[in-house]
C-alpha cells in the first residue's frame, strides 16, 4: 500500500494545510495522522475525532473495586465470623469505607489500563518519530506510493516542512 | 501577539508588564525551554553530591541504624508507654499523610477548575505528594510492634482463612493509603509520559536514552495518545480529590473511631483534611521556592505562583483556625472531666501549653502577618518562612493530638508522661531526609517542571490590543470541537 | 529405707489433698554428691509428664505460718496458692508468700557451700560439703562450748527445737533467737503485757471478722504484723457481713500516718507519735465518765486520767474523742487492737496496756468480736523452750562477742547486721569472734561476716512444722514439706545439726534421728499424746504421716483459744509517753515502718516484691521520705528532692515524697532497702532507716524502741525520681475530683 | 445491645470487686504475676511508665490533713461486653470470645499496633516493649499453662482463662456443670480479704450474680456502654465523727 512519510511542521496553520493537499491528492484520512508535542484538538486539524472509550474502562473498574470491597468488609466476616465490639458481624456503615477505597482503586488502575490499551502503550519499537516533535513541531504521518510522494514533497516543502523523512525505509 | 514594529513604545512598556507577570505569556520555544529543564535535571555539581551523600547519610543513620536497632530490642527504645501508647511515629504519620495532600490534591484541584496558572508547579507537587507518602507509609511499619509481621494486615486470609479486620480503621488507613498512593503515582506520572519522552529524544547520555525510553512507554504523541491521557487525566482528577480527602478523613478516624477524650470528635474529619491542605501548600510553597532557587527555574516559577500559592494558604490558615475553634469551642463547652483535665494539660499554664501556644501563634498569627501582603506572598524568603512556619504549627498540632492528648485520660491516677527518645529523633530526622533526599534525587532524574504543559498554556495565551491598550487573552485550544 | 549414718536415701511421700488434684511427692532428698538420674520410662509416683501437682506446705515468708499449696510442674514449682484447709489463711495468701518461688529460683542464691577468704572480703571460694561438714564438726567440737553462739532470727519450730536440744546437750549456751520482724511488730510486747494482765505468755487473737467498731492503734495488722493475711481475711468479712443484712463493721485508726491499715479504715484519726496509749487512757476515761464502760474492773489504771488535758497532748480534739468513745462505747462489738508503733518506743509497754484495757473496759473478753488469747503453743517436744530474745539479751551476746568470750558463732535466719541498729555493734562485735558460720540461703549483709557459708534450703525445698502462735482459734501444727528436690548443693539445717548429733556423743542420745524426716514422723507421737482430738487420727504414724503432708500438718478440731480473764488488781497507769532522742535541732520524729512489701528488708531480693507498687504511694525499688505537704513546703523541698535524713545516730538520703496524710511532725520512712549485699535485686539501692535509729529499749519489754529518735531533714539540691506507678499530676488533680469508683 | 445469649455451653464470666473490701495489698498483683508470666522490668522502665502488671491498685488521696482518706481502686482488663479495644485491632489479634464472654488477646497474631489499648478507656493493656527477661534461675517457675510475650506484642489480663479452660474441660470430661467458685483467676485465689469474687453472671445462684445485684454494684465508666464484666461494690460511708 506504500510507505510511510512523516513531515514536520512549526506551527499548525501550515500542518492543517498540508494535511488538506495530502487529502487533495487522495490520501484517505485513515492514511494520515497526527503526531505533536502538545495536544492538538482533533477539530483543529480538521480531523475525525478520536473515540472516547476511557468510561467503558473506568466503569467496570469501579464495578470489580466495589466487588472486592463488599467481598472484604461483608464476605469475609461471613466466611469466618468474629465478633468483636459487640458490633454485628455484618454492618453497611463502617463497610463504606472499604467499598469506597476499593471502588476508587479500581476505577484508577482500570484507568490507567484502559489509557495504556487505548492509546495503545507501551510502543517500544514504533520508530515513526522524530525529536523535533517533542521540540514542538507537529508531524504529519501519512502513507502513499513513490509517484505519490514525488507530488507531495515539494509541495508540502512549500508549505514549510523542514523534514520530510521516509520513515520505513530510512530507519531499516 | 502584536507585531512589534508597529507598536506603541507605551504598549510595549505594557507587554513587557504583562510577560513579566504571566509565564503563560512570556513565551518562549519550546527547544529552549526543554533544553533548559534538562540541563537543570542533567547538571550534578558537587554541592548537589555532598548534599546527596549528607542527606543518605541522615537515611542511613535514621531509618537503617535507628530503626534496626528499634526492632532488634523492641519499641521501649522510643519514648512511648503506658498510657502514651502513640508517640511521634504517628505524629509523623499524620505529618506526612498532611504534607501528601499539597500536591495532588492541589495539583488536581487547580486543573479541576482550569487554573492555568498551575502548569509549571504540579510536577513538583505531585512528586511531594508521593514522596510524603511513602515516608507516611513507613511509620506504621516503624510504629508496629512486630514490624515483620506488617504483612498480616494484608488482604489475605490465613493458614486458617481468617482473613484481616476490615472494620479496624487502620485497615481503611491502609487501603486509602494504598488507594492514594497509586492514585498520585499514576497522576504524577501521566503528565510526565510527554516529558520524558522528551528527554528521551533531546539527551546526550545513551543510557538516560534507554532508561527514558522505556519510562515513556514509547511515547510519541499520537492522537490517541494525546486524546486518552486528556480523558485519563480528566478521570484522575475528579477520582484523586475525594480520595484524598477519604485518606486524611481516614487518618482522622484512627482517632476519631476511639474513644479516647481528646479524639472522639465528629468534626475531625473535615478539620484533619483542611489541616492536611493547609500544611501541604505551607510545604509546597517551601518546595517551589527551593527548586526555583536551587534549580535555577526562575523563569518557570514566578511571583505570580507564589502569590498564588500564599493566597491558598491565607485561605487555608482561616479554614483551619475556624476548624480548630470549632473543635475546641464544642469541647470547652462540654466540660466533660477528662476533657478538662487535658485542656488543663495543655493549655492555660499547664505543662503541654507552650507547644499549644506555639501552635497559635505558628498556626495563625505569623501565617496571617506574612501572608496578608502581596510582598509578603511574593519575597521567597518571607513566604518560606510563612510554609515552614505553618508546617512547625500543624507538627505541633498533631503532636498535641497524639501523645499530649494520650497523656491524660478518665483515670488521673494512670497518666502518662512522654518524652522522644534519641530512636525516635533520629528516625523522624531520617524520614524527612529521606524525602529531602528523594526529591533532590528526582530533580535529577526528571523534569521537575512539566514542558509540555507549560508550552500548551503558552499557545493558548495571547496578548491582544483591545482599544488603547494590551490584554492578555486565553484561546481556548483544548475545547475546540 | 534408710542405711547406715548418712550414707542414705529417704523417699518421701505425701498424700492426696482434696479439691486440688491428686497430690503425692515422689521427692528424694540425697545426702550424697552422687545423684542418680533416672529416665521418665521409670516414672517417679505420680509426677505426669504435662499434669502439676499441688503439695501442702507451710509458708515461711513470714513467721505467721500460712498453709499454702505449691503448684509444681514437670518437677519446678509454679505457683504458690493458698491453702483452703489452713486455719490462718483458709486458701488466701500475700504478695510476699507468693514471692516465695523468688527465693527458691533467686539467681543470686548461695549454690553450695563457700568459704570466704577474708570476712567482708566478699571473696569466696566453693567447698564440697564432706569439707563443710568437717570444718563445722571440728569447730563444734573443739570448741569450748560455752563459748559457742547461735544466733538465730525467723527460725522455724522445728529447727529451734533441734538447734536448742543440741546445745544443752554439748552444754553450750542456748540459742539466741532475735527476729527484727518481732521487733518491728511489737511481738514482745504484746506477749508481756497478756502475762501481765492475764496471767498467760501467748499473742492476742482478735476477733475482728465478728466486731463491729474496731479501734486500732498504729497497728499494721492489715500489712506485716501478726498475720496479715488472717486478718486481711477477718475484715474482710467484717465488711462482708453488709451483704448478707447483718452491720457493716466500722474501723478507726488512730496513727501519726495513714497506714495501709488505716486506708480502708472509715477513718484515720492522726495523732503524735507515741500516744496511742494516751489517747487510749482518755477514751477510756470517757467510757468510764459517761458510764459506758462495761466492765469497771479496769477502772483503777483510769485514775487520775483527765481526758481534755490528753486530747491536747496527742492532737485530737476532745470533743471528738468524746465522740468516738461514744461510738465505741455503745457499739454491740467494740474491739480495739494495739498495734506495733504503740508498742514501739519508751512507753510502749504500758501504751499497748492501755489499749488493752479498752477491751477489758468494754467487757469483750473471750466474746464474739473480742480479746482472745492464743492456744497455748508450748508443746514439750515441738515448741522450744528458749524465749525469744530481747534487744538486751542481744546486747549481752554482742558484747560477749566484742570481749572476745565467742569463739564459734553461728548465724541463721537472721540479718543483724542490716536489721539492728549499728549502735547496738554488732558488726563491730563479730569482729573479734573466732570463727562465723552462716546457714543463709544468700550472701546477705551479716553473712558476708562470715568465715563460711553452708546455704541451707530455700523453705520450699525443707521439711519442718511451725506452731502457729497466733491469727486462729485453733492449735495449728502447720506442716512444712519440700514442693521440689533441692535445686542447688544446699542442705537442710535441721539435717546438718542432727548429722553433727550423730558424730557428737552427747547429742546423739538427744537427738537419735538420722534425719529431719525421721525426726518428724517421730513427731507424730508427740501429737498424739497431746490428747486433743485434731483433724486426722494419729494412731498409725504411717497413715499420721500422709495426711500431715497432705493436709499441711495437723489442727485442732476445736477452737482452743481462751478468753483473758483479769488476773490481778489494777493501778494506775505510768510512763505511757513517748521520749524521743535528740534536742531541738532535730525538728522532725522518724516514724520508720515495715515496707508492706518488703517487710523487714528480707523481700528486697525478691523481684516481684520490689516491683510490687508500695500500697500507699505506690512507690517502687527505692527508699522515700514522706513529708507533709506543709511541712514539705516549710523545709522548701519538693516532690523527688533528695534529702538527707539526720538522726543522732546517723544520716541515711532518701527521695521525698509528699505525703498528704501525715502527721506535720513526723516523717515516715519505709524498710527494706540499703541493702549492700543480699543480691542483684537488693544490693545498693535505696537506704537503711535503721541506721538512724539508737538501741533504745521499751521500758519492762526490752526490745527495740524504734520509735524513739528525731531527724532534722537536709536538702541535697540534687533531685531523683522516684519510681512510681501513680502519676503524680494525676494524683493530685484527682484529690480535686474525687474518687473516679 | 449484647449479642450473647444464655446457652447451656455459655459462660458470662465476671468479677465482682469489693472496694470496701480492698486494703490494698497487692497479693492479686504478685499472683498475677506469677500465675501469667509477667516479666518485671526495673526501675528504668518503670520511670517511663511501663510497669507490665495485668492489675494496678490505684490509690486516690480525698481530702485534705488532717480529713484525709485513701482510697484503693484495683483495675484490670474490664472484659467488657462490647469492648472498645476489639472492633480496632487490623488483625483480630483481641475479639470477644463466644464461649467465655470475655475478651480475649490472641499473642501471636498481634502485630503491635497498639490500637487496643488506646482505645481501652480503663488504661489496661499493656505493650511489651523488650523482650521480657528472666534471670537464670527464675524462669523455672514460669507457668508453663501461658505463653511468655515477646517483645512488641499486647498482652492484658485474661481472667486466667488457662484456669477458665481447665475447669471447663474438667467439668465436660465428667459429665457435670462447673460450680460457682470452681473456676478462680489467680488474683481472686490470693485476695485475702475476698474483695475479688469470681464466677458466672449466667447462673443466677452464682455468688457473683448475686452480688451484682447489690445496691453498692456499679461498673467503672458505665456510661460509655462498654458493659464491663467487672462490677465494682461502693465502699461503705460510716459516718464516723
Amino acid at each position: 500500500m506504500g510507505d510511510r512519510y512523516l513531515a514536520l511542521f512549526e506551527d499548525v496553520e501550515h500542518a492543517v494545510e498540508a494535511l488538506g493537499e495530502l487529502r487533495a491528492l487522495g490520501v484517505p484520512e485513515e492514511d494520515l495522522s497526527v503526531i505533536s508535542g502538545i495536544p492538538v484538538a482533533e477539530a483543529i486539524m480538521g480531523r475525525p475525532k478520536v473515540a472516547n472509550l476511557m468510561a467503558r474502562w473506568a466503569l467496570p473498574g469501579a464495578l470489580l473495586g466495589l466487588a472486592a470491597g463488599v467481598f472484604f468488609t461483608i464476605g469475609t466476616p461471613l466466611m469466618y465470623p468474629i465478633q468483636v465490639g459487640g458490633q454485628p458481624i455484618v454492618s453497611l456503615p463502617p463497610s463504606m469505607v472499604i467499598i469506597y477505597e476499593f471502588t476508587m482503586l479500581g476505577v484508577i488502575l482500570a484507568t490507567l489500563i484502559g489509557l495504556l490499551a487505548q492509546a495503545e502503550l507501551p510502543r517500544w519499537r514504533e520508530k515513526v518519530y522524530h525529536p523535533a516533535i517533542s521540540h514542538g513541531a507537529i508531524g504529519i504521518l501519512f502513507r502513499c506510493d513513490e509517484s505519490c510522494f514525488d507530488q507531495v514533497r515539494e509541495r508540502l516543502r512549500g508549505l514549510g516542512a523542514f523534514e520530510l523523512i521516509p520513515v520505513d525505509r530510512s530507519e531499516s | 501577539m502584536s507585531s512589534e514594529a508597529t507598536m506603541h513604545p507605551d504598549l510595549a512598556h505594557v507587554e513587557q508588564e504583562l510577560k513579566a507577570a504571566d509565564l503563560l505569556l512570556d513565551r518562549r520555544p519550546r527547544e529552549e525551554m526543554n533544553y533548559e529543564v534538562m540541563r537543570a535535571m542533567e547538571r550534578i555539581s558537587l554541592t548537589w553530591l555532598i548534599v546527596a551523600f549528607f542527606l543518605g547519610g541522615l537515611v542511613f543513620l535514621g531509618l537503617v541504624l535507628a530503626w534496626g536497632y528499634q526492632i532488634k530490642w523492641g519499641l521501649g527504645v522510643a519514648g512511648i508507654n503506658r498510657p502514651v501508647f502513640w508517640g511521634v511515629y504517628i505524629a509523623n504519620f499524620v505529618f506526612w499523610i498532611g504534607i501528601s495532600h499539597a500536591g495532588t490534591l492541589i495539583s488536581a484541584i487547580l486543573r479541576s477548575v482550569g487554573a492555568e496558572w498551575r502548569r509549571p508547579i504540579t510536577r513538583a507537587a505531585e512528586a511531594m505528594t508521593v514522596f510524603a507518602l511513602m515516608v507516611a507509609g513507613m511509620y506504621p511499619l516503624i510504629h508496629m510492634g512486630r514490624t515483620w509481621r506488617f504483612y498480616w494486615m494484608l488482604p489475605y486470609p490465613n493458614q486458617r482463612l481468617l482473613w484481616p479486620n476490615f472494620r479496624s480503621p487502620l485497615m481503611w488507613d491502609m487501603m486509602a493509603i494504598l488507594t492514594y498512593l497509586t492514585g498520585s503515582l499514576i497522576f504524577l506520572y501521566l503528565p510526565l509520559i510527554p516529558d520524558l519522552a522528551m528527554v528521551r529524544d533531546h539527551s546526550s547520555a545513551k543510557l538516560r536514552k534507554k532508561l527514558f525510553n522505556i519510562l515513556s512507554l514509547g511515547w510519541r504523541g499520537t492522537e490517541a495518545e494525546w486524546k486518552h491521557l486528556h480523558v485519563a487525566m480528566a478521570i484522575f482528577t475528579f477520582i484523586i480529590i475525594p480520595v484524598a480527602a477519604s485518606v486524611h478523613t481516614i487518618v482522622s478516624w484512627d482517632f476519631a473511631m476511639s474513644n479516647v477524650p481528646g479524639w472522639k470528635s465528629t468534626i475531625f474529619g473535615p478539620y484533619f483534611v483542611v489541616g492536611a491542605i493547609y500544611s501541604g501548600v505551607g510545604a509546597l510553597a517551601v518546595v517551589l521556592v527551593m527548586v526555583r532557587k536551587f534549580m535555577g527555574f526562575e523563569y518557570y516559577l514566578r511571583e505570580q505562583h507564589l502569590d498564588n500559592i500564599g493566597k491558598i494558604m491565607l485561605t487555608m490558615t482561616f479554614f483551619w483556625t475556624y476548624f480548630w475553634f470549632n473543635g475546641y469551642l464544642t469541647e470547652w463547652y462540654g466540660a466533660e472531666t477528662a476533657l478538662d483535665f487535658l485542656r488543663e494539660f495543655m493549655t492555660y499554664t499547664g505543662p503541654a501549653a507552650p507547644l499549644f501556644y506555639a501552635m497559635l501563634i505558628t498556626n495563625i498569627i505569623i501565617p496571617i502577618a506574612i501572608l496578608w501582603s502581596r510582598a509578603g506572598r511574593t519575597t521567597p524568603w518571607m513566604i518560606s518562612l510563612a510554609g515552614i512556619s505553618i508546617n512547625i504549627g500543624m507538627y505541633l498540632e498533631r503532636y498535641i493530638i497524639v501523645p499530649v492528648t494520650l497523656s491524660r485520660n478518665r483515670f488521673p491516677f494512670s497518666w502518662g508522661h512522654y518524652v522522644p527518645s534519641p530512636v525516635e529523633i533520629l528516625i523522624s530526622i531520617g524520614s524527612l531526609s529521606m524525602f529531602i533526599l528523594l526529591y533532590v534525587l528526582l530533580s535529577r532524574i526528571v523534569p521537575l517542571i512539566s514542558v509540555w504543559e507549560v508550552q500548551e498554556g503558552q499557545v493558548m495565551h495571547v496578548i491582544r490590543r483591545v482599544g488603547r491598550t494590551l490584554v492578555p487573552g486565553v484561546i481556548q485550544w483544548h475545547k475546540a470541537e | 529405707m534408710s542405711k547406715q549414718g548418712i550414707t542414705r536415701r529417704q523417699f518421701l511421700q505425701g498424700t492426696a489433698l482434696a479439691g486440688a488434684a491428686a497430690v503425692i511427692s515422689g521427692c528424694t532428698l540425697s545426702l550424697q554428691k552422687k545423684e542418680y538420674l533416672e529416665p521418665y520410662v521409670d516414672m517417679p509416683e505420680f509426677a505426669l509428664p504435662g499434669e502439676s501437682v499441688w503439695y501442702a506446705t507451710t509458708c515461711r515468708e513470714c513467721p505467721a505460718a500460712c498453709g499454702i499449696i505449691v503448684r509444681v510442674h514437670q518437677g519446678r514449682a509454679k505457683k504458690v496458692e493458698g491453702n483452703a484447709m489452713h486455719p490462718v489463711n483458709e486458701g488466701k495468701t500475700c504478695a510476699r508468700g507468693q514471692a516465695a518461688l523468688q527465693a527458691l529460683y533467686n539467681p543470686d542464691r548461695l549454690r553450695a557451700p563457700v568459704a570466704q577468704s577474708a570476712r567482708g572480703s566478699r571473696q569466696f571460694t566453693s567447698i564440697d560439703w564432706n569439707e563443710a561438714l568437717n570444718t563445722l564438726y571440728q569447730l563444734i567440737s573443739e570448741t569450748d562450748p560455752a563459748r559457742i553462739a547461735f544466733f538465730g532470727g525467723d527460725v522455724p519450730d522445728h529447727v529451734l527445737w533441734i538447734l536448742e536440744t543440741f546445745f544443752a546437750a554439748i552444754g553450750a549456751p542456748p540459742p539466741v533467737i532475735y527476729s527484727t520482724h518481732a521487733a518491728w511488730e511489737g511481738k514482745r510486747a504484746l506477749r508481756l503485757v497478756n502475762k501481765s494482765l492475764f496471767g498467760v505468755d501467748r499473742l492476742p487473737v482478735y476477733d475482728l471478722a465478728h466486731a463491729d467498731v474496731v479501734f486500732s492503734f498504729s497497728g499494721g495488722f492489715l500489712s506485716t504484723e501478726l498475720s496479715p493475711v488472717h486478718y486481711n481475711l477477718a475484715f474482710g468479712r467484717m465488711r462482708g457481713r453488709q451483704d448478707t443484712g447483718g452491720p457493716r463493721g466500722v474501723v478507726v485508726h488512730f496513727e501519726p500516718r495513714l497506714s495501709q491499715t488505716a486506708a480502708p479504715a472509715d477513718r484515720w484519726i492522726p495523732i503524735r507519735p507515741g500516744t496511742e496509749g494516751l489517747v487510749a487512757l482518755a477514751l477510756g476515761r470517757i467510757l468510764l465518765d459517761e458510764g459506758w464502760a462495761r466492765n469497771t474492773a479496769a477502772a483503777p489504771f483510769f485514775a487520775g486520767v483527765d481526758a481534755k488535758e490528753l486530747a491536747e497532748v496527742t492532737d485530737v480534739e476532745y470533743e471528738r474523742l468524746r465522740h468516738l468513745a461514744q461510738l465505741f462505747g455503745q457499739a454491740q462489738a467494740p474491739l480495739a487492737i494495739p498495734g506495733s508503733a504503740a508498742a514501739a518506743h519508751r512507753g510502749g509497754y504500758q501504751a499497748v496496756m492501755a489499749v488493752q484495757m479498752l477491751n477489758i473496759l468494754m467487757d469483750n473478753l473471750g466474746k464474739p468480736g473480742g480479746l482472745w488469747l492464743a492456744p497455748d503453743t508450748r508443746i514439750d517436744g515441738l515448741t522450744p523452750k528458749t524465749e525469744p530474745a530481747s534487744l538486751a539479751d542481744v546486747r549481752d551476746l554482742v558484747e560477749r562477742m566484742r570481749s572476745g568470750q565467742v569463739d564459734l558463732l553461728l548465724l541463721d535466719g537472721s540479718n543483724p547486721a542490716y536489721g539492728l541498729p549499728p549502735e547496738v555493734g554488732f558488726v563491730d562485735a563479730v569482729a573479734n569472734v573466732g570463727k562465723v558460720i552462716s546457714f543463709s540461703s544468700f550472701v546477705d549483709e551479716t553473712s558476708v561476716w562470715a568465715d563460711y557459708i553452708l546455704p541451707g534450703h530455700t523453705p520450699l525445698e525443707s521439711w519442718g512444722y511451725q506452731v502457729v502462735d497466733n491469727g486462729t482459734d485453733r492449735l495449728v501444727i502447720s506442716a512444712q514439706q519440700p514442693v521440689v528436690r533441692p535445686y542447688y548443693d544446699t542442705r537442710d539445717v535441721a539435717d546438718v545439726f542432727l548429722f553433727l548429733a550423730q558424730a557428737l556423743e552427747p547429742a546423739r542420745a538427744q537427738l537419735p534421728w538420722l534425719n529431719v524426716v525421721d525426726f518428724l514422723k517421730s513427731r507424730m507421737e508427740v501429737i498424739r499424746n497431746l490428747g486433743i482430738p485434731g483433724s486426722f487420727a494419729l494412731d498409725n504414724v504411717e497413715e499420721a504421716w500422709a495426711y500431715w503432708l497432705g493436709n499441711g500438718g495437723w489442727r485442732s478440731k476445736e477452737p482452743l483459744w481462751s478468753a483473758p480473764v483479769l488476773k490481778r488488781e489494777l493501778s494506775q497507769a505510768f510512763n505511757l509517753a513517748p521520749e524521743f532522742e535528740g534536742g531541738t535541732e532535730y525538728p522532725f520524729i522518724l516514724y520508720p515502718y515495715e515496707s508492706p512489701t518488703l517487710t523487714d528488708g528480707r523481700g528486697a531480693n525478691r523481684p516481684w516484691l520490689q516491683e510490687l507498687p508500695d500500697p500507699m504511694t505506690t512507690a517502687m525499688w527505692r527508699t522515700w521520705v514522706e513529708l507533709n505537704p506543709e511541712t514539705a513546703y516549710l523545709l522548701g523541698v519538693q516532690r523527688d528532692d533528695v534529702v538527707k535524713v539526720i538522726s543522732p545516730y546517723g544520716e541515711v538520703e532518701a527521695i521525698v515524697y509528699i505525703y498528704p496524710a501525715i502527721h506535720p511532725h513526723v516523717v515516715a520512712m519505709p524498710l527494706g532497702q540499703g541493702h549492700t549485699d543480699y543480691g542483684r535485686y537488693a544490693q545498693g539501692r535505696g537506704a537503711n532507716p535503721v541506721q538512724l535509729l539508737g538501741g533504745r529499749e521499751v521500758d519492762v519489754v526490752k526490745d527495740l524502741a524504734w520509735l524513739s529518735v528525731r531527724v532534722k531533714i537536709v536538702p541535697t539540691g540534687r533531685r531523683q525520681r522516684l519510681p512510681r506507678l501513680e502519676n503524680n499530676a494525676g494524683v493530685d488533680r484527682a484529690r480535686e475530683v474525687g474518687f473516679p469508683g | 445491645m449484647s449479642t450473647y445469649n444464655q446457652g447451656t455451653d455459655e459462660h458470662r464470666w465476671a468479677m465482682v470487686v469489693d472496694i470496701d473490701k480492698c486494703t490494698g495489698c497487692g497479693a492479686c498483683i504478685t499472683a498475677c504475676y506469677a500465675e501469667n508470666n509477667i516479666p518485671v522490668v526495673g526501675e528504668e522502665e518503670i520511670h517511663k511508665g511501663r510497669h507490665m502488671g495485668w492489675v494496678r491498685i490505684e490509690r486516690y488521696w480525698e481530702g485534705e490533713y488532717p480529713n484525709v482518706r485513701a482510697r484503693f481502686l484495683p483495675i484490670m482488663c474490664q472484659q467488657c461486653g462490647q469492648a472498645p479495644c476489639e472492633p480496632v485491632c487490623p488483625v483480630f489479634a483481641t475479639y470477644h470470645s463466644a464461649t467465655e464472654h470475655i475478651n480475649v488477646q490472641v499473642y501471636n497474631r498481634c502485630v503491635g499496633t497498639r490500637f487496643c489499648a488506646n482505645n481501652c478507656p480503663y488504661i489496661t493493656r499493656v505493650f511489651n516493649w523488650f523482650d521480657p527477661v528472666f534471670p537464670e534461675p527464675l524462669q523455672e517457675q514460669l507457668n508453663p499453662d501461658v505463653t511468655v510475650r515477646s517483645r512488641g506484642i499486647m498482652e492484658k489480663c485474661t481472667f486466667c482463662i488457662q484456669r477458665i479452660r481447665r475447669v471447663e474441660e474438667d467439668a465436660k470430661a465428667a459429665g457435670r456443670p462447673i460450680e460457682d467458685g470452681e473456676v478462680q483467676p489467680a488474683c481472686v485465689q490470693a485476695c485475702p480479704t475476698e474483695a475479688l469474687v469470681f464466677g458466672d453472671l449466667n447462673d443466677p445462684n452464682s455468688k457473683v450474680a448475686r452480688l451484682a445485684e447489690s445496691r453498692r454494684a456499679f461498673k467503672l465508666l458505665e456510661d460509655l456502654g462498654t458493659e464491663p464484666a467487672v462490677i465494682y461494690l461502693k465502699g461503705g460511708d460510716a459516718h464516723v465523727v
